[in-house]
């Protein structure tokens, strides 16, 4: 970079598929990377997926090789249950305060052995499966999760409470587990940043027509991947509250497109590929998918999609779609192509909530100085030409940060920030 | 040489210690041949773990190191480490995994003992045939070659371009700016295009250190990463030709459009004012939207998807710049009205149907429709179609746009060609992993970028382009040597008898054939080590280096006693 | 039998899926039996046939080739070749009256270490009702 | 595809003396420079392969001997391997020789640029330790067997072989289902027809009684083969057979020495990869309680049959090269069909097909995934 006072090193807020991809690319560039991630672990949402459309491959098996190298690569500072605070300064020269929480496990000494879990005494809904299997105080999200370090949820653990139960400790033969770790904070030097913090789902409670939450049964995608994924809460099999695999099943599209205003773009395809789920698990169910316009744009896409359809899966072209309890049964009322009022039975509904930006998104671009747009998402200097500068000098953002999209143009904007950072002295 | 095995268990607290009775497996260690110490330690990942390896290589005088410990993802590069620090050759290592594979899956703790004794002892056997391996390093070029001179290729040519990194831009039309420069306004922004392409093409212009050659093709590319010799010939002189080498090559070379032609019924080519996008686009630049007898339409229809069932695939920019089409109509001809004939409205993304919303209503309808047909009827196109209830009706206009499928150019095939990579069925170039990997190809240093890609808009391009800068820039570092893998596969000169069966499987490329010795050789920049090559080969000609025969032989004895 | 049979079985994993399949079923503390050996190769391309043939000749009650689910190779098609690889050798076997189903090929991704178990499991049972490989006392072989 | 054209010629002066015309026509106008042709040796009781460049030599000519000393495709690659020479060269050989040359086409080992393959209808060939046991008697047993399309003294091969009439190549001559002193002249490819062509021969399509006949004695062959191998499974398959079977196997390697298809430098199994340490033999030893040396029979015919049983052409070279009598390419022929027939391929029909390993298709063999129940 230019000037004697620009700094070289990099500042990566996420490590999801993006934040990864351009942590590991600036590290081959000998960049000294802090990649900073809210979460215990890396890997993002995109390790909750057993299969990726359109090859249908295994997610894990994608990503796990990069979250490995990510550990192993000392050009990169990866700070983990850690959130940017403020920044200052200008491009070339970003001071920046973030607050690392502390994980009351020290990653030095853990060796990833899981013995701590057993004997911890309390019991709570995994968020990681979306509730749908429980863990301990101290954890980790997954099986396979990485790094392979449990932290403690000191919002639940009766050490943090009546501070008399050292379970976890007493199992630990490493003395990995430190009830006196402090949160620290920080200060970085960095030349640029990217931001890389991801998405969230639509609140599919918010609509009272799809019924979620209130009937059993009703999933949403995400809820859903995790029914499907090998190391999830069922080891990948499908199967209703009862215990019984459904007999068929409903897809709905578009959940929240109306309330956000945009077509999320990966939910067509994530739904047909759930269809691929479906009849890989179970190869009698029914399958319905509830939609209003086929969004499958690409190459590839449409291949998909035509050999989705070889499956049988019953495209209904729907409005005003209402999930209702009927007897046993979940029915899905809706106005079809022609404007007719119909109705379908199903067991199992699953919800393609729409992609929306991060919760904090709005706090952490206050903290940036950079700009979102008017649907949360973090601004884009100029919408036509790039798409990965944000509204202030040195910062970029990629992934579903800047909107929702697909992994591959997930992984497109990471390379092209890191295209932009390395060329900044061009 | 006398071989001096040292062999180190290690009890990971109680996760192997527990589970494995670590004393029974150092007592049947022992006796074997060339194994000098055997020792276990509590935990030989922690700082005082990897200082007592050290000093135990260099007291014992090591020849060949075994550890049993952990599975080798989370600790082989660890233990690599501790022996480059004490001068072992670090693939004269071998590690057990006796931690996820043994100690934590067994329950029977005389099982996992035993067991673990036969991990140690295949690891024993093994690296007793391990040979010393070397990294190598191979000098690079950092400049680029980028082919296509559309706005892909002139952004990845403006982000690569620097003092020390050459660029040469090759394009096989006259002048730079493909496809955008017939356009007047780019979608969302409705801003200028001509101002996006023309700053670029200035700033292309100005730089010293992308030398451009249009009315040029590139003839040959030959060579790996870090090392392709180019030859490039000017179309426009027949003698003209240039080479040059670069590292690393960027494929930018565009799309053009389905011909609907193919497809009779649009009457494209027969009936007047049928028009299709880009003729469409350059009439809206050249200021004047008429019909053949110069008036002004009244009435237009887009009709989208021309193609789609032909190619198989949804072009995924139609719908917004038909979208586009139909702002320049309303705001250009006071009450004319436009019809969108579509099938699935495909405008995904954030912003793209705040554009919708804002474009439809007015003058502006969409209906959605199948077996779209466009005939002459009382001197006036005539456009018949189904509805969604597949309800047959029809619909006047006086011009009809059609928005025809993208396809790769016309020279794609060429291109894919003499670079060596492959396209896919629809003749796009195919990328190394659609997901993971979009920009690269299995042809390490060859990028591609843009609609050569896939079909997509500017944004996405110009996003593609700066990927693949990031690629270039992050591997290929002037003055940097590159470190290929060093656990390649090789070809033994005077086994291979020249059947090419290790050509016909590599997925990289990385074996050529010798003509004149008419043998196949590797080249080990490009190969990745997976050992296709070595298992397909008859002659056992191929080898992979720290995966032969009779290291895996070994392994198998022990597996099987 | 007076003695109770063990099986040998060689493992075959390669190391993008598969290993990483086998040491999630170890994170995740599954019962995996003991009787397999794992071998690790970088792609299950790299296990040429004749490593296999070894493999059974030597004696092994079992030989199991394990790699990434058809489409998801890290090094892209390598699965597909082995795939046609085993089923010729397992032709070559069954063709002349030996027990090819001591051969077994599965794919096993990085997230399935639930499935590596069961795989493993469900092989040893088989191969403990087979019994023991006749090959490995058989002198001439 | 080509579409099979063929015309009626006489052949008064026997089916012999018509091809050794036709060659000499050929080599006369030029289209051919030299031949490769089986050729009686002057001892009279032995046969070889010669390129022959004066056509006058051509009248010692046996297009089909009695027996096959030398497969064909292995005099062809010796001629080519090394790339194509500048001379147009026809070879004329059995169908199953053919067949070995477009393998080894496909492997490299063989260049067809300059080279027109002939194959003509083939009776079958004699043992050759049979042969020899009194040469001049046995090459007329061999003529009358032929005629009468009499395969009992054939080798076992022959006896079971279902393409012994045109599968691949350029030309054929068709003996079959001719009128007496007629034969056929058939082109199967694009080289044949331009051939013709240039000899002024006319091709129409008056074929049928020659393709008829050929589709009954390959469908006879067919049912015979399929019960042969049957049997031949029960005789040598499973452990004990198949031990027994190679019990006095000697190690020469003579059958791989002697396969056309085998076309390796050194074999894999020759080689040092399978030589091991005196310890680990010790090892094997103990596990085993003894073993038998030289080692790797049964990895030396298993690995074979894995590396070439897909290009295998059942010309049974290898049984004739065994001192020891063992039924090798029985055996082999019994594999290949396995091996074959999961990729609907057969060896040599033609050098579109490549060889099934080098090839995949991203949805097949789904059945081979945990299969083992």
């Amino acid at each position: 970079m230019k000037g004697k006072n620009q700094n070289t090193d990099v500042l990566v807020i996420g490590a999801g598929i993006a934040g990864i991809e351009a942590s590991l690319m600036l590290s081959k560039a000998d960049r000294k990377v802090h990649l900073v991630e809210k979460t215990s672990y890396t890997g993002g949402n995109t390790i909750k997926f057993e299969e990726v459309f359109s090859n249908m491959e295994c997610s894990t098996c994608m990503v796990a090789p990069r979250q490995q190298e990510l550990l192993q690569d000392k050009n990169i500072n990866l700070l983990t249950l850690t959130d940017v605070k403020e920044i200052k300064g200008s491009s070339g020269d970003f001071t920046v305060k973030i607050i690392k929480k502390a994980r009351y496990v020290d990653m030095n000494n853990c060796i990833g052995c899981n013995a701590c879990f057993e004997p911890c005494p309390v019991s709570l809904k995994n968020e990681f499966e979306e509730g749908l299997s429980d863990r301990k105080a101290i954890y980790v999200p997954c099986a396979g999760a990485l790094p392979n370090v449990p932290m403690i949820d000191t919002d639940n653990c009766l050490r943090f409470k009546d501070k008399k139960c050292t379970a976890c400790q007493e199992a630990c033969m490493f003395e990995a587990i430190d009830y006196d770790q402090k949160d620290e904070k920080i200060e970085l030097n960095v030349g640029a940043i990217l931001v890389a913090t991801g998405y969230n789902l639509f609140d599919s409670k918010k609509l009272n027509n799809y019924c979620y939450g209130k009937i059993d049964d009703v999933y949403t995608s995400m809820e859903f991947e995790r029914l499907y994924a090998s190391n999830g809460p069922t080891e990948g099999n499908i199967v209703l509250k009862n215990g019984k695999a459904p007999k068929s099943v409903a897809i709905i599209h578009c959940v929240g497109r109306d309330e956000k205003g945009y077509c999320s773009s990966v939910c067509c395809m994530y739904s047909l590929k759930f269809n691929h789920y479906l009849k890989s698990k179970i190869p009698e169910v029914k399958i319905s998918e509830f939609y209003t316009d086929l969004c499958i744009p690409g190459k590839s896409h449409q291949k998909f999609y035509e050999k989705m359809k070889e499956t049988k899966v019953n495209m209904i072209r729907a409005s005003d779609i209402k999930v209702v309890k009927k007897d046993k049964d979940i029915a899905v009322e809706y106005r079809n192509e022609a404007g007719k009022k119909s109705m379908n039975s199903v067991d199992m509904v699953i919800l393609a909530p729409a992609v929306e930006p991060k919760d904090d998104a709005s706090k952490l671009a206050k903290a940036l100085g950079i700009n979102l747009d008017e649907y949360g998402f973090f601004k884009e200097e100029n919408t036509d030409v790039s798409s990965v500068i944000s509204s202030k000098t040195g910062i970029f953002i990629a992934g579903c940060a800047q909107g929702a999209k697909n992994i591959q143009d997930s992984v497109s904007q990471a390379s092209a920030v890191v295209g932009k950072i390395l060329s900044m002295s061009n | 040489m006398e071989r001096k095995i040292g062999v180190y268990i290690c009890e990971c607290g109680p996760n192997i210690a527990e589970k494995i009775d670590i004393d029974k497996v150092i007592d049947a260690l022992l006796p074997i041949e060339d194994v000098t110490v055997v020792e276990k330690f509590k935990l030989l990942c922690s700082a005082e773990g990897k200082k007592y390896l050290e000093e135990q290589i260099k007291k014992q005088d090591l020849t060949h190191l075994v550890i049993a410990a952990c599975s080798p993802t989370e600790h082989e590069k660890t233990f690599m480490e501790v022996c480059e620090n004490s001068d072992l050759n670090p693939y004269l290592f071998q590690l057990a995994n006796i931690r996820e594979q043994c100690a934590w899956i067994t329950e029977d703790k005389d099982e996992a003992t035993k067991k673990a004794i036969r991990l140690v002892k295949a690891a024993i056997g093994r690296v007793r045939y391990h040979s010393s391996l070397e990294k190598k390093e191979i000098e690079s070029n950092p400049d680029v070659l980028v082919i296509g001179g559309g706005i892909a290729g002139i952004e990845a040519s403006l982000q690569l371009a620097s003092s020390d990194r050459k660029v040469y831009l090759v394009e096989k039309n006259s002048s730079l700016g493909g496809l955008v420069t017939n356009f007047e306004k780019t979608f969302l922004g409705m801003k200028s295009a001509s101002d996006v392409i023309n700053r670029k093409i200035n700033d292309i212009n100005t730089n010293e250190n992308i030398k451009i050659f249009t009315n040029s093709e590139v003839e040959e590319a030959i060579g790996f990463f870090g090392n392709f010799e180019v030859k490039i010939k000017r179309t426009d002189n027949e003698n003209g030709s240039v080479e040059f080498d670069v590292g690393a090559i960027v494929l930018a070379t565009g799309s053009t459009l389905f011909n609907p032609d193919k497809t009779p019924r649009y009457g494209y080519g027969k009936l007047d004012n049928v028009l299709t996008s880009l003729e469409f686009e350059k009439m809206n630049l050249s200021g004047k939207i008429t019909l053949k007898n110069g008036k002004a339409p009244k009435s237009v229809a887009i009709i989208h998807c021309v193609g789609r069932d032909e190619k198989g695939y949804c072009s995924e920019i139609c719908c917004m710049y038909s979208l586009k089409f139909a702002r320049y109509l309303v705001d250009k001809i006071p009450n004319i009205k436009v019809t969108n004939f579509y099938s699935d409205l495909c405008i995904p993304g954030k912003t793209y149907q705040k554009f919708y919303d804002e474009t439809k209503g007015n003058n502006v309808e969409f209906i959605r429709s199948f077996d779209v047909e466009i005939i002459k009827k009382d001197n006036q196109l005539n456009i018949r179609y189904k509805d969604e209830n597949k309800v047959k009706k029809s619909l006047f206009a006086d011009m009809v746009v059609l928005s025809p499928a993208i396809e790769p150019a016309i020279d794609a095939s060429k291109v894919a060609e003499i670079t060596g990579i492959s396209q896919g069925e629809e003749g796009f170039f195919a990328e190394e992993h659609e997901k993971i990997n979009p920009i690269s190809t299995s042809t390490e240093g060859i990028y591609i970028v843009g609609c050569a890609q896939g079909p997509k808009n500017i944004s996405d391009s110009v996003v593609q382009s700066q990927a693949a800068a990031g690629k270039i820039l992050s591997s290929l570092v002037p003055g940097r040597k590159i470190e290929p893998e060093v656990k390649t596969s090789q070809i033994s000169e005077s086994f291979c008898i020249g059947c090419k069966t290790c050509i016909s499987v590599c997925s990289y490329g990385a074996i050529t054939f010798d003509e004149a010795k008419k043998i196949s050789v590797v080249n080990e920049v490009i190969c990745r080590g997976c050992g296709n090559c070595v298992a397909a080969c008859p002659s056992g000609a191929a080898s992979l280096k720290h995966s032969k025969f009779n290291q895996i032989y070994q392994e198998i004895l022990e597996a099987v006693k | 039998m007076a003695e109770k049979f063990e099986p040998r079985i060689v493992g075959f994993l390669c190391n993008w899926c598969s290993y990483a399949g086998a040491d999630l079923a170890g994170t995740s503390k599954l019962k995996v039996p003991a009787s397999l050996i794992p071998i690790r190769v970088m792609c299950s391309s790299r296990v040429d046939p004749v490593l296999i043939e070894t493999a059974f000749l030597e004696g092994a009650d079992g030989v199991l080739v394990a790699g990434c689910h058809p489409g998801d190779c890290h090094y892209d098609e390598g699965n597909y070749y082995t795939r046609r690889r085993f089923a010729v050798l397992k032709k070559v076997i069954e063709g002349l009256g030996l027990e090819s189903d001591r051969l077994r090929l599965s794919w096993v991704s990085a997230s399935e270490g639930q499935r590596f178990a069961d795989v493993v499991n469900e092989f040893n049972d088989k191969i403990k009702k087979m019994g023991p490989s006749p090959v490995k006392k058989n002198k001439s072989l | 595809m080509n579409k099979v054209k063929g015309v009626i010629i006489p052949a008064k002066t026997g089916i012999r003396k018509t091809i050794i015309d036709f060659l000499e026509k050929a080599m006369e106008k030029g289209v051919f420079d030299a031949v490769i042709i089986p050729m009686k040796l002057p001892a009279g009781d032995s046969f070889a392969y010669v390129l022959v460049e004066d056509k006058y030599l051509l009248k010692n000519a046996i297009p089909l001997p009695p027996t096959m000393f030398v497969q064909g495709a292995k005099a062809i690659s010796s001629v080519t391997r090394l790339g194509e020479g500048k001379m147009k060269i026809a070879a004329i050989m059995r169908p199953c020789e053919i067949r070995a040359a477009i393998e080894l086409a496909k492997l490299g080992q063989i260049n067809l640029e300059n080279m027109t393959l002939i194959s003509i209808d083939c009776p079958g060939v004699l043992p050759t330790s049979d042969f020899l046991s009194n040469p001049e008697k046995n090459m007329k047993l061999f003529d009358d067997a032929a005629k009468n399309l009499d395969d009992k003294i054939m080798r076992p091969v022959c006896q079971i072989c279902d393409k012994s009439s045109m599968v691949s190549g350029d030309i054929h001559i068709g003996t079959l289902g001719a009128k007496k002193d007629t034969v056929f002249i058939i082109s199967n490819s694009k080289k044949g027809e331009d051939i013709a062509d240039k000899l002024g021969i006319s091709l129409k399509d008056n074929i049928d009684s020659w393709q008829d006949k050929v589709k009954s004695i390959s469908e006879e062959k067919q049912k015979k083969r399929k019960k042969a191998h049957k049997d031949l499974k029960v005789k040598v398959g499973g452990l004990d057979n198949l031990v027994e079977a190679f019990s006095h196997c000697i190690n020469c390697h003579n059958c791989m020495r002697v396969c056309p298809v085998c076309f390796c430098r050194l074999c894999y199994f020759d080689s040092d990869k399978v030589k091991h340490r005196s310890d680990d033999y010790l090892q094997k030893a103990e596990v085993k309680g003894g073993m038998r040396f030289l080692p790797d029979t049964a990895l030396f015919q298993m690995g074979r049959m894995m590396h070439m049983s897909l290009s295998c052409v059942s010309c049974g070279a290898c049984e004739d090269a065994c001192s020891m009598s063992i039924p090798v390419a029985q055996i082999f022929s019994m594999i290949a069909d396995e091996t074959q027939g999961l990729f609907d391929y057969i060896s040599g029909r033609s050098l579109d097909e490549p060889i099934p390993l080098i090839a995949y298709k991203e949805e097949e063999l789904e059945e081979m995934e945990d299969a083992n129940d």
